[in-house]
């Protein structure tokens, strides 16, 4: 019985509840409805008092929870969609992320955010928030990209002792399934190579993961073999896997799905660039969607975020400069 | 009312604001059944059951003059303001003729320019902006007796946008009718997650604005309030905060069966369509043959608005100039 | 109050906030000398003419099992509720002895793990935080009765967090204390710019919450109204707004001169510690020998605790970890 | 008689009331009391009910600049400090930056960011924001260094139709002076010049070209010369200009004084890898501050912050390569 990224998300929700008493859910419709998008189902009736239905009331949402983990809690503060943490978004800049510079004293809350685009969703509902957050010291921003990911990130994120932003992908819930859920493969703060290489490296996260791969089957039908290197992690990034791929390829894409100013990809190409100039055969390139509101029809939508025909166009570039 | 005169202005505002809800009705109905055929870009938001609330606001305003900012149960508010069927169905159908040429789509439509702006999803945001059209208005002087409208659900008074929006607009005393809904719940979350007043009229007093209460299921009565509200922010007394009361006949949208609505809950509440058929009726403002034939218009008006929107383009990606900045100049 | 009998356990609390009032006055006069004195690492706000107000919340808050946010004016009671002198003088001296290291400084000291939080500056920000706190207490089984309470001035009570944060707060049925402090002024912006109900108390209803006014001068008053909010949130009954009235007998900062307050104003109000020693005299609860001996006391703590805390090493960049995670393991 | 930035800014608001009906400025306690730093001293005597004190509702104050902005009004909004901006986050970035783009109607809003670190103001009145703003499509920043174009960028900023946020430096207000007010000597999206070099080009913005021009003047006596590029706006970046500087010296710092992670640094140096990647003789560094909140103590925030030393000392390291 295959699970799916969301399914992942709940399990690991369900199993953080059992095996301790600290964790907490907060948000909007997470209680006897189970989440907007079904990832709290049954959780409320299970853990009578540990699932609760939040007014829409983001800044005090979060406020709450900082104040909960404050006293040892470890709460999980879903956004029904990452676009309206922006209304939360002085609580956890100033309140969360400066909480143990200031005090000494942590807060181990974790923010999950459904992110990401999907056809129709327009521009509200679509956003990809984990540049403005990884931007402030403070705050650890992961991106899980894989079923197991989504699982073992969420259990590791939740037991740690500073505040994490979950990043979950909405387009990847429902179609992205896996056949058991490894335990936790990988710490929170390591990349991995997703898919060897030795002619380009592609880094990037979440659902541009399964895009570039996309890209890199159909580049190789020409004989090219594209590495790709999923971050996992946008803060802190594991700059030693990136290096180590770069030194094998000589040619990196740095590619996500926001927007393009600044950001993860900028973020990469400047710590590849600092490491690892000499290993670098051509110009780093960066490939985001376009610099717009995220659109609402599908078909604008599709032409805004990179798509494997984007990123292969992209990949050929760098593989013949 | 029944004895009461009714002025031949006052009619005929009710029988526009009666013919706005049966045409919401009609389109909801159709944009309901698109939704389930597949034929719609993204997710419908109705708002079956407010229809009284919503028609009457919207007719109380004069488009043209006033700002009005409905949120996502407003089509019959919408429609009686004076928007365009076309832009309805152009916006749901994703349609590069409609006022968001496929950039945005379903209830976040708005033409800004002729005094309806486009809502952003985030709740409560409108309610400050609809404050700043007035205040430049009085700034040059140009308020005159125009006034502004926002609505928002009992969830959105949870925000702090809304909380900022309201104590802003009785602080500049800006002429402004703040239309709380209350339908009992927000998505599925009921009011005793929400707030734990009695009723959120309460709040009225400590913003210091005027407060009306209505039963939002009695058409008459809804239009009784919003004139009233209406007049008193034209004659320059500041935000008007209305609590309506009605049941949500619908999900939150299109894909929600709403099943967190209990049973007795629904049975007791009244459609406010049939309540606005009787009371026509009662008051011999329509006749039946009338409010039938009122019907089969609204289904010709619907059908030739999703035919004519249906035969449109939708956006050519490689068309769009993908500017976010209206400045064109050689740098920006 | 001269005629009711006083228990010794009353009168216990009304010396302890007496005296937390006395030290705090003797603490911010020197403060403000030593920032003329250019001593002070940046601003100094201070809470002159509010004593009564905070130090009397502070008094009825029991250290070790209460949480307490206290804002910029909350010098009184911070001292009540317990906090080093040496914490005070040790921060605004920037020095890295203190409970924020230099990290942060004046006001935005606190130290969570003892029920204190360390204010961000953004207001209003703390009541959420708070409500926090006591969810996860009463999550555990370990709230018993234990309370919160936290501090905000007339113009927080404009923001969206406090909003928000009040809501939520009784929403969850917390035992909070939200005091409100209206001292006429938000930095320079008069109230008929910030609100315009009447009484802010009158928001109480709106958020289904009990409202206590007092006149913040009245030393005794204040202690009553304190005392009985306490007793109803630690048995159950949720938030408690108290709005209490006194003018700011400073600037916003002590760079400002509040020339703004008009002089009529100034000349109206009197000082709570004025009042406060009459009061204690009056009903013989000290004489005015002990008032002095209080005064001189508190003359000694504050000269000691700033010659300590100014022999005291300010932070070395160079010895800062620069760590904005508590994990250090090898990747974070 | 020598003109301070801030009254330079100052300046600029008065002659815009004067200039534009459709100019008001909104800001708590900008009336009567002139704002936090005096940037409107005498303007609400001298334009009745055009400059308002507002209710401390960032958020409102926000949305209300925007709704009249719609209606034809030129607001100024003044952030008391760009910190306090987080609380009016969602309605900047969703609600102004989108608008065009959605509906086509143009925002001329301007929001004025009292910015930056200055000794003593701690983690909450310390920050820049505009690193934040710039990630976001449909938002100008612009980020001036001098009182010229303090000046001249605040009356062009104001006049545009799109809209802007104005990031003042704090540090800078009261100690940089100048003789005159040049009127607007380059328009908004040009960077400059500021100091010729050839041995290598420090871009950079803000409080931090100040640095950077001591820093090239400490280098200078080991004869090295410095370029330092002023970007005048951080979005849009005039990559043209930056790239003809590399052009001449081969070498790049990018220096700000915001956090690490991504941001305007990220920017530029993703940007010159990407258009002049075999222009460079070295890889390309970024200085920018520690990856903490900003500290209070005068000696912590020196150290945080980018100096001449600092930035003399990446100098070096960049000139050996
Ligand atoms: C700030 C914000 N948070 C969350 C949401 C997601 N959301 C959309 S509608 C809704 C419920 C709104 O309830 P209510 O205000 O009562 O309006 P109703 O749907 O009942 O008409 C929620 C939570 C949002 N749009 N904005
Ligand atoms: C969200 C936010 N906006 C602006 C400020 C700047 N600020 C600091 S204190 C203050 C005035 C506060 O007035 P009030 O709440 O009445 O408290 P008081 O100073 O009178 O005690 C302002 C505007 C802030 N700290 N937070
Ligand atoms: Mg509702
Ligand atoms: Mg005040």
């Amino acid at each position: 019985m295959a699970l799916t990224y969301i399914e992942a998300i709940h399990t690991a929700q369900r199993e953080l509840l059992e095996e301790s008493a600290d964790v907490f859910i907060y948000g909007q419709d997470v209680g006897a409805f189970g989440g907007a998008f079904k990832a709290t189902e049954g959780l409320a009736e299970a853990f009578p008092g540990r699932v609760i239905d939040a007014p829409i009331s983001e800044d005090a949402m979060a406020g709450m929870v900082i104040g909960a983990a404050v006293e040892g809690a470890r709460p999980i503060l879903e956004m029904q969609f990452a676009d309206f943490s922006s209304v939360a978004f002085n609580q956890i800049v100033n309140q969360a992320a400066t909480h143990y510079y200031r005090t000494g004293v942590q807060v181990p809350i974790t923010v999950r955010l459904p992110s990401g685009g999907t056809p129709g969703s327009g521009p509200f509902h679509s956003q990809t928030m984990e540049s403005i957050y990884a931007h402030y010291p403070g705050l650890i921003v992961v991106t899980p990209a894989t079923v197991a990911d989504a699982y073992g990130m969420l259990k590791e994120a939740v037991m740690m002792d500073d505040p994490v932003m979950y990043c979950e992908h909405k387009f990847l819930y429902r179609w992205l399934r896996a056949d058991e859920l490894k335990k936790n493969s990988l710490p929170i703060g390591q990349a991995r190579i997703v898919r060897p290489g030795k002619d380009a490296t592609v880094v990037t996260y979440s659902a541009m993961v399964h895009e570039a791969v996309k890209a890199a089957e159909m580049l190789k039908e020409d004989g090219w073999e594209i590495e790709v290197v999923d971050l996992r992690s946008v803060k802190p990034i594991d700059i030693d896997t990136i290096m180590a791929s770069i030194s094998r390829t000589g040619r990196l894409l740095a590619l996500g799905e926001g927007f393009p100013w600044g950001g993860v990809t900028a973020e990469v190409v400047s710590l590849v660039v600092a490491e690892g100039f000499h290993l670098l055969d051509a110009a780093p390139m960066r490939l985001n969607s376009k610099d717009t509101p995220v659109p609402y029809h599908p078909d604008l939508w599709a032409a805004h975020r990179p798509t494997p025909e984007s990123i292969s166009v992209s990949l050929k570039h760098l593989l013949r400069l | 009312m029944a004895d009461e005169k009714v002025s031949p202005d006052a009619l005929a505002k009710i029988h526009h604001g009666f013919r706005a809800m049966i045409l919401s009705r009609t389109l909801e109905n159709k944009l309901s059944s698109l939704y389930k055929a597949g034929k719609i870009v993204g997710g419908v938001y109705l708002g079956k059951g407010q229809e009284a609330i919503s028609a009457s606001l919207g007719t109380v305003l004069i488009k043209g003059k006033d700002v009005y900012a409905p949120l996502i149960r407003d089509q019959a508010g919408r429609t009686a303001f004076g928007e365009d069927l076309l832009d309805v169905t152009r916006t749901y159908l994703g349609k590069v003729t409609g006022p968001m040429k496929g950039r945005d789509g379903n209830v976040h439509r708005g033409r800004p320019k002729e005094g309806m702006p486009a809502m952003i999803s985030h709740l409560g945001a409108s309610l400050s902006y609809i404050a700043g059209m007035l205040f430049a208005r009085r700034l040059r002087g140009e308020l005159n007796d125009a006034i502004g409208a926002a609505t928002f659900g009992d969830g959105a008074t949870s925000t702090g946008a809304f909380h900022e929006g309201l104590n802003l607009a009785a602080v500049e005393n800006l002429p402004i009718i703040v239309l709380v809904v209350n339908n009992s719940f927000a998505y599925s979350t009921p009011n005793d997650r929400q707030f734990s007043c009695d009723n959120l009229i309460s709040r009225a007093e400590g913003y210091g604005v005027t407060g009306h209460e209505v039963d939002g299921t009695d058409f008459l009565a809804c239009m009784d309030v919003m004139t009233q509200a209406a007049e008193s922010a034209r004659a320059g007394n500041g935000p008007q905060l209305i609590v309506a009361n009605a049941l949500r006949l619908c999900g939150h949208g299109e894909h929600d069966d709403a099943k967190y609505i209990p049973a007795e809950l629904r049975a007791q509440s009244r459609d406010c369509i049939e309540v606005a058929e009787s009371q026509m009726q009662e008051n011999g403002f329509l006749s039946s043959e009338e409010i039938a034939n009122i019907k089969q218009e609204s289904k010709v008006q619907v059908t030739e608005a999703v035919a004519i929107a249906q035969r449109e383009p939708t956006p050519d990606p490689r068309k769009d100039d993908w500017q976010a900045l209206g400045m064109k100049n050689t740098i920006l």
